[in-house]
């Protein structure tokens, strides 16, 4: 993926990609007879749990981990929990999955259709948040954040990425019923969709205020769309919902409708497959669908190295496993061949400034990066402003050190929390 | 259970640019090749020895110091050979075997090993070289003795030396479209005016030198001359004169944009760069040395830490919790 | 005892070796050192000075009242910097002519008060004498050091003898300003290098 | 006019007391290290050495020149700036707590600070008048904060560079005020 | 109180012990230093131009002020009668202040010599003004009708080569001695004529 121009006196111009005019309908994935579904909860080995191996679980079940927990997940078949284990993911968070073997009787859970009549915000959270699209309903009830604006994307964010896009142009019956709901059930004041840029904005009848995004990465950011259209400058540190927006997937929005149209939780995402070449693939399939079984209906070849892209190729995250589940919020996916991978470096920053040029959020990366490598992540949050970070991972794009500039920045805004975290304990 | 694969972990973001600092620097090199094979077309076999052993030992240097600072090789990046390619170039022909040795050394060493290799050295490497054999080989320099036994077919005369020695008058012995073209006395890659601006170009548009710096450089010389020629003209020598002499072209397009010792905020760079120009045209005009390039570019590589904290608010930054 | 003296005199010729130890004292340091001699006379005018007034430091350590003792060690140490000006006016001029302002500046060394503040006020007179002259020659030693590299390679001469062929060509940097520090920084990393094994 | 300011010229950059005179070299490679403590000790010293200069100016002429005691300068001015900076301390203390606590630390600092006593030297050595030693006073301190204040920002940089052990910290500090001191040959003639 | 009085008269005694001990040297070594200065300063460079003479020229001096300025001519005689005298000027040097001695003939009121005698010049460039016999050669016998400049400033002189400013600065201190000689002649022969009786 070499993408540097010749020409580049003004830096990378990145531009997202736009979906294809007339997209065909998405292949539907069958459901696996093994899911695999991620809980945001560690497994603590010293504790009994609620649900063990061996229990039965009905298709719309919420599986919570312990009787205080607030986090479940939802299976979507009915069957039997075969093994429930810790995920380790980024930055060392840890996560907690089972496996739900299906049976074929798929026996309904009736929890939600008793509730679904009356469109209500605490009982949405308490059974919708793992829609496809990961409806951020708690973020309404969370006392702490008012919530006055809700931003609709209808854009995907990263480069690559046209699942959202797709969604945007096939069902807008779909999103306007949702829409109504989501008025309704938060009395949110403010509404807004994004669209890009070239998009027909026929949704503004709505109500709702539409917002054209431009093409080039990263506008299409929650901050940048802040920045740029609600004319909120995001705080460093601090985030959309402490300045009172959220952002939700419009897929979220199309969920939530079907969902209360047929009083069922909804659990088929869309989602786009890149193969190593470039080719697409738009694909429906069940949330806790292995990757594996996507590649497979695809005849995808993955290799020893390759790398499996959970995201878009600036913002996503390396899948270790390809037993790796689609998730509520999983759009894209993409293997990158071996031999496309660039190399990062252990060299130090040679100043020359491109990060700088390049980064939307004016962060003096070229310091900043000296103050993370040294551990000074205090000095790197007052002097160097790492808490103005967007998170787009330009800067690593670019940087002629090939230094994984992105990644110290995480790092470095995860250690300022656990710092944080220990002075408050002190 | 079947085998797994091992995939490759990592973090975002999973695209490049393609840059990398070998790249760089072979492009450095690659733009100022121009001016560098016309000071061997035109001072012969002694310009090419100077400049190959300049490149040579400033790698062996580097090579050298890596050893005994038991540190990794890090000659392949050619950063060493960019910046003994360039005091090469600052060097006469005839400059001795020792010179090449002493300067690549100090350069390599003094001007970047010590801070800790490629990125650390707060100033240019080339340039700490090359005034430490000014200061301390000041005859070396002294391109009208160096090159007494060469046959010119123009005034061989260093232009900026007689412009010291006979004043303005000097002026009216040089025309500025032969000094452009290489048709003056002076130091192996320097005097092609018109080579190194082709580099420069090539750099620039490329993205590999900041242009903010080399074009507020110009614009500092030319406004610094044409200001004081506006006060004396009977004192001060033009405008493209100062800019086709002695070490201006390389000091705007190679030596000031050096990455490590120069800003990178648009502010900084420019009162950067035309601080460089501004102190040449002074050394010049009212200081001692005949050509000022490389104290000025010293000068500014010192100031570099505090204009560059002049940088655009960072996002958020002073923004209350509203 | 006899130890202990030992002691007191040899620190200043390792463990705290001026300038390079305790870096201070600097100025001289830098600003003599063109050539051997004159860092050698920097030293020697220097350490009298220090033992000097160590010694009388360290006699008068208890009549002196606490709190003027820092004013009391600048009365003396002022003392035997005039004297040391007045004895090498009248006896070594040229040598003083070329250390010029350096030899009053001698009066605010931090190494000498520093001696008096830290040792001499609180130990007994052929203490303080050994530190005096432990310190002093060890400051001596480091200037003469200093001194030869910077002369050898910045004039071609040891103490005015030509090292090398006549076609020498001297690298008069390091008789310069600039010289002065590159080479004291680089004598210190050796010294560090040197102190690590 | 111009004349003085030629001097200042002068005594800032191109007789820069660092880096021409070799004075003040222990504040210069002590308080360098931060930005904070090289601005409160240029300030300290601009401070300082403006009140020293006018004060042993004023010894030199109307009492050791009429005495004839010429020989008692080292020990004369010694006092008169030991005791100046006593004095300064406990009325920053007393007056202006604000500027004591910034500058406090520093004061003592600078009565063994060759840059202080010398430029006193010197004012006496090239026989300025009273508003020349003044100017010079203060040009020499200004001269002195400039350069501590170019370091300190260098230093800043190449304290969290990957810069090899023995060469860390007053080993490399030494040889880039050398460099510095090259960078100042650009000022070389210009007065 | 008590402690203040001691304070108090500690430093008292330490001053004025110090006061006096610097009294006694200074008056020890009064004469020797002034011998000092003239021989280091002068001496040489007076011996140097003055080479003929039959008297010590450091002895038979005298002292003119001219504009508040006061200067000390050196006079050599030949069989007892004066035949020359010598004294010094400044100039500005790329460093510094350059002292020039110059040596000028009564009779035909041309140079006989110059000698550099003082200066802070770089090593090995702008110092073979000094070290450099032939530099300092070009102004024997020239005449004191008018100035002096280096070649590029349209005069006679050869600069040395790299140390043009250095050889403008002679040249200035020359043209001050000649300056000065023109106007002082007629006190110079006064005092001549007064020293011999
Ligand atoms: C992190 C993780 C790692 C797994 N590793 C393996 C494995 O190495 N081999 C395996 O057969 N199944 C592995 N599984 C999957 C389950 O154990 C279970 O076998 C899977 O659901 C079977 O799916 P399939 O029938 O579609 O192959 C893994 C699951 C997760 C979440
Ligand atoms: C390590 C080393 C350092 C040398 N340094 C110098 C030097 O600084 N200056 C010099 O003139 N010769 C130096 N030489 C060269 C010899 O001393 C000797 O003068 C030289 O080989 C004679 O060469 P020439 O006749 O061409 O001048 C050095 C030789 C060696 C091995
Ligand atoms: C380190 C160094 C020291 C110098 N010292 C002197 C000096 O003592 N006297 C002098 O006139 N010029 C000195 N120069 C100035 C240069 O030689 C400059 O070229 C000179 O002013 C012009 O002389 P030129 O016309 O003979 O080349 C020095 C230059 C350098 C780099
Ligand atoms: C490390 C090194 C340093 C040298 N330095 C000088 C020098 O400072 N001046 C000089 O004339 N020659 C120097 N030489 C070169 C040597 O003396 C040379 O043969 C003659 O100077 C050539 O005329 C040096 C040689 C080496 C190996
Ligand atoms: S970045 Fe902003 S919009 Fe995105 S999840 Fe965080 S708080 Fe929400
Ligand atoms: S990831 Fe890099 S480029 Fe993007 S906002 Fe953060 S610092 Fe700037
Ligand atoms: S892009 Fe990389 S090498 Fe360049 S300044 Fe930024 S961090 Fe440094
Ligand atoms: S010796 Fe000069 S400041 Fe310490």
């Amino acid at each position: 993926m070499i993408k540097r121009s010749f020409i580049k006196l003004t830096g990378p111009r990145l531009l997202c990609d736009q979906v294809e005019p007339d997209p065909k309908k998405p292949e539907t994935i069958p459901i696996p007879p093994r899911l695999v579904l991620l809980l945001h909860e560690p497994l603590d080995s010293t504790r009994e749990t609620l649900i063990k191996k061996g229990d039965t679980v009905k298709r719309g079940e919420r599986l919570f981990l312990y009787k205080e927990s607030t986090e479940y997940a939802v299976s979507p078949v009915s069957g039997t929990i075969t093994s429930i284990a810790s995920y380790t993911g980024d930055f060392g968070t840890i996560a907690t999955y089972f496996i739900v073997e299906r049976d074929e009787k798929d026996t309904p859970s009736n929890g939600f259709a008793e509730i679904a009549d009356t469109p209500n915000l605490k009982s949405a959270d308490s059974f919708l948040r793992s829609l496809p699209g990961a409806p951020p309903l708690s973020r309404f009830t969370d006392p702490d954040c008012k919530i006055n604006t809700l931003v609709i994307e209808g854009t995907d964010s990263d480069l690559m990425s046209t699942t959202r896009q797709y969604l945007l142009a096939t069902s807008k019956e779909e999103i306007k019923r949702g829409i109504q709901i989501l008025r309704q059930m938060t009395g949110v004041a403010k509404i807004a969709i994004t669209v890009p840029e070239n998009a027909s904005d026929d949704l503004s009848a709505e109500g709702v205020q539409v917002f054209k995004i431009s093409q080039v990465y990263p506008k299409a950011l929650p901050q940048m769309i802040m920045q740029d259209h609600l004319e909120i400058i995001p705080v460093p540190g601090a985030t959309c919902e402490d300045q009172g927006v959220t952002f939700m997937s419009i897929e979220a929005v199309i969920s939530l409708a079907k969902a209360y149209a047929q009083k069922e939780p909804v659990f088929e995402k869309v989602l786009t497959v890149i193969a190593k070449d470039g080719t697409r693939h738009r694909v429906k399939a069940v949330i806790g669908t292995p990757l594996h079984r996507i590649f497979k209906q695809f005849k995808l070849q993955t290799n020893e190295r390759d790398r499996i892209i959970v995201g878009g190729p600036m913002m996503g995250h390396a899948a270790y496993t390809l037993y790796h589940p689609v998730g509520p919020d999983t759009d894209t996916v993409q293997i990158q061949d071996r031999d496309a991978i660039p190399y990062v470096s252990d060299y130090p920053c040679i100043n020359c400034g491109k990060c700088v040029r390049v980064c939307p959020a004016n962060v003096p990366v070229n310091l900043l990066v000296r103050y993370l490598e040294a551990d000074l992540y205090e000095e790197a949050a007052d002097n160097f402003d790492l808490q103005s970070c967007i998170e787009c991972g330009l800067c690593s794009y670019v940087c002629t050190a090939r230094i994984p500039l992105f990644q110290y920045i995480q790092l470095g805004k995860h250690q300022l929390i656990e710092l944080e975290t220990e002075a408050n304990n002190a | 259970m079947h085998k797994q694969n091992k995939y490759t972990v990592s973090h975002a973001p999973f695209w490049h640019d393609g840059d990398t600092v070998t790249t760089l620097n072979q492009n450095i090199i690659l733009a100022a090749l121009p001016a560098a094979i016309f000071g061997i077309l035109k001072f012969g076999a002694p310009a090419l020895g100077v400049l190959a052993l300049a490149v040579s030992t400033a790698m062996l240097w580097e090579l050298a110091f890596n050893f005994i600072s038991k540190r990794e090789i890090t000659i392949a990046d050619y950063d060493s050979a960019a910046i003994g390619l360039l005091v090469g170039m600052m060097l006469p022909a005839t400059a001795p075997w020792w010179i090449v040795l002493i300067g690549t050394l100090i350069a390599v060493v003094m001007g970047k090993m010590i801070y800790g290799g490629i990125g650390g050295n707060p100033f240019n490497p080339a340039v700490v070289g090359i005034s430490v054999l000014l200061v301390s080989w000041n005859a070396i320099f002294d391109f009208d003795a160096a090159l007494l036994n060469y046959e010119f077919g123009f005034t061989a005369l260093a232009p900026l030396g007689a412009l010291k020695h006979q004043g303005v008058a000097a002026m009216d012995l040089f025309q500025i479209k032969e000094l452009a073209m290489g048709n003056q006395v002076g130091s192996i890659g320097t005097v092609f005016g018109a080579g190194i601006i082709l580099g420069g170009i090539y750099l620039i548009l490329r993205g590999y030198i900041r242009w903010e710096i080399s074009l507020s450089y110009v614009a500092g010389i030319l406004i610094t001359a044409f200001l004081f020629r506006l006060v004396n003209p009977d004192l001060y020598a033009s405008p493209l004169f100062h800019l086709f002499t002695g070490y201006t072209l390389l000091g705007a397009f190679f030596l000031a944009p050096e990455n490590s010792s120069s800003p990178v905020n648009l502010t900084a760079m420019i009162i950067y760069g035309a601080m460089g120009g501004v102190m040449t045209i002074l050394i010049r005009n009212v200081g001692s040395y005949a050509d000022g390039t490389v104290f000025a570019i010293l000068l500014i590589n010192l100031i570099n830490p505090l204009i560059d904290r002049i940088r655009p608010q960072a996002l958020g930054k002073g923004v209350n919790n509203a | 005892m006899a130890q202990s003296i030992a002691k007191e005199f040899t620190k200043g010729l390792w463990a705290e070796l001026p300038p390079f130890k305790l870096v201070l004292g600097l100025c001289p340091v830098l600003a003599v050192t063109q050539s051997v001699e004159n860092g050698i006379g920097m030293g020697l005018a220097t350490t009298f000075v220090l033992i000097c007034s160590n010694f009388l430091v360290s006699l008068l350590r208890n009549i002196i009242p606490a709190k003027v003792r820092i004013a009391c060690y600048i009365v003396i140490i002022a003392t035997f910097v005039t004297i040391v000006e007045l004895l090498m006016q009248a006896y070594v001029y040229e040598l003083f002519l070329k250390l010029g302002i350096f030899i009053p500046l001698i009066v605010v060394n931090c190494l000498v008060l520093g001696r008096s503040e830290a040792f001499a006020g609180k130990n007994a007179p052929h203490m303080a004498i050994a530190d005096g002259l432990g310190m002093g020659i060890g400051f001596t030693l480091s200037l003469g050091a200093l001194g030869a590299v910077r002369e050898s390679l910045g004039a071609g001469t040891i103490l005015g003898t030509p090292l090398f062929g006549p076609d020498f060509q001297p690298f008069t940097f390091m008789v310069q300003a600039p010289g002065a520090f590159v080479c004291l920084g680089l004598m210190l990393c050796m010294m560090n290098l040197i102190g690590k094994k | 006019m111009t004349d003085f300011f030629v001097l200042a010229i002068s005594c800032i950059f191109v007789n820069n007391i660092l880096l021409a005179q070799f004075l003040g070299n222990c504040p210069f490679l002590g308080t360098s290290k931060k930005m904070e403590t090289a601005v409160g000790m240029s300030m300290a010293v601009v401070f300082v050495l403006v009140m020293a200069g006018i004060i042993t100016w004023m010894t030199d002429t109307y009492l050791l020149k009429p005495l004839n005691i010429e020989f008692l300068r080292t020990l004369s001015f010694i006092l008169v700036i030991a005791s100046l900076v006593q004095f300064v301390e406990m009325f920053l203390k007393k007056s202006i707590p604000g500027l004591y606590a910034g500058l406090g630390i520093f004061l003592p600092l600078i009565t063994t600070n060759c840059a202080v006593m010398g430029a006193c030297l010197i004012n006496i050595k090239e026989e300025y008048t009273f508003l020349q030693a003044v100017v010079a006073s203060f040009t020499y301190a200004i001269g002195f904060g400039l350069a501590l204040v170019l370091f300190a920002g260098l230093r800043e940089r190449i304290n969290i560079a990957r810069v090899p052990q023995p060469l860390q910290d007053t080993s490399l500090g030494l040889v880039t005020a050398g460099i510095i001191a090259l960078s100042f040959y650009a000022f070389k003639g210009m007065v | 109180m008590r402690e203040m009085i001691s304070m108090v008269v500690v430093l008292t005694v330490l001053s004025a012990f110090s006061g006096g001990l610097l009294a006694t040297v200074r008056s020890s070594t009064q004469d020797q230093i002034e011998n000092q200065v003239l021989k280091f300063q002068k001496a040489p460079a007076i011996k140097a131009i003055l080479s003929d003479v039959s008297n010590d020229p450091l002895q038979d001096r005298f002292k003119l002020t001219t504009d508040g300025v006061e200067d000390t001519f050196f006079v050599g005689k030949q069989d007892g009668k004066a035949t020359s005298v010598a004294f010094e000027t400044k100039g500005k040097g790329f460093e510094g202040a350059i002292g020039l001695m110059v040596g000028i003939d009564l009779e035909t009121d041309t140079i006989i010599g110059v000698r550099v005698t003082t200066h802070s010049e770089t090593p090995g460039v702008g110092s073979r003004a000094k070290d450099d016999p032939s530099f300092a050669a070009q102004f024997e016998g020239q005449s004191l009708e008018n100035g002096f400049s280096v070649k590029s400033d349209d005069g006679a002189i050869d600069a040395l080569s790299g140390a043009t400013i250095t050889s403008k600065g002679v040249c200035i201190a020359a043209t001050k001695a000649q300056e000065l000689y023109v106007k002082l002649k007629p006190e110079i022969t006064n005092q001549i004529t007064n020293l011999a009786n």
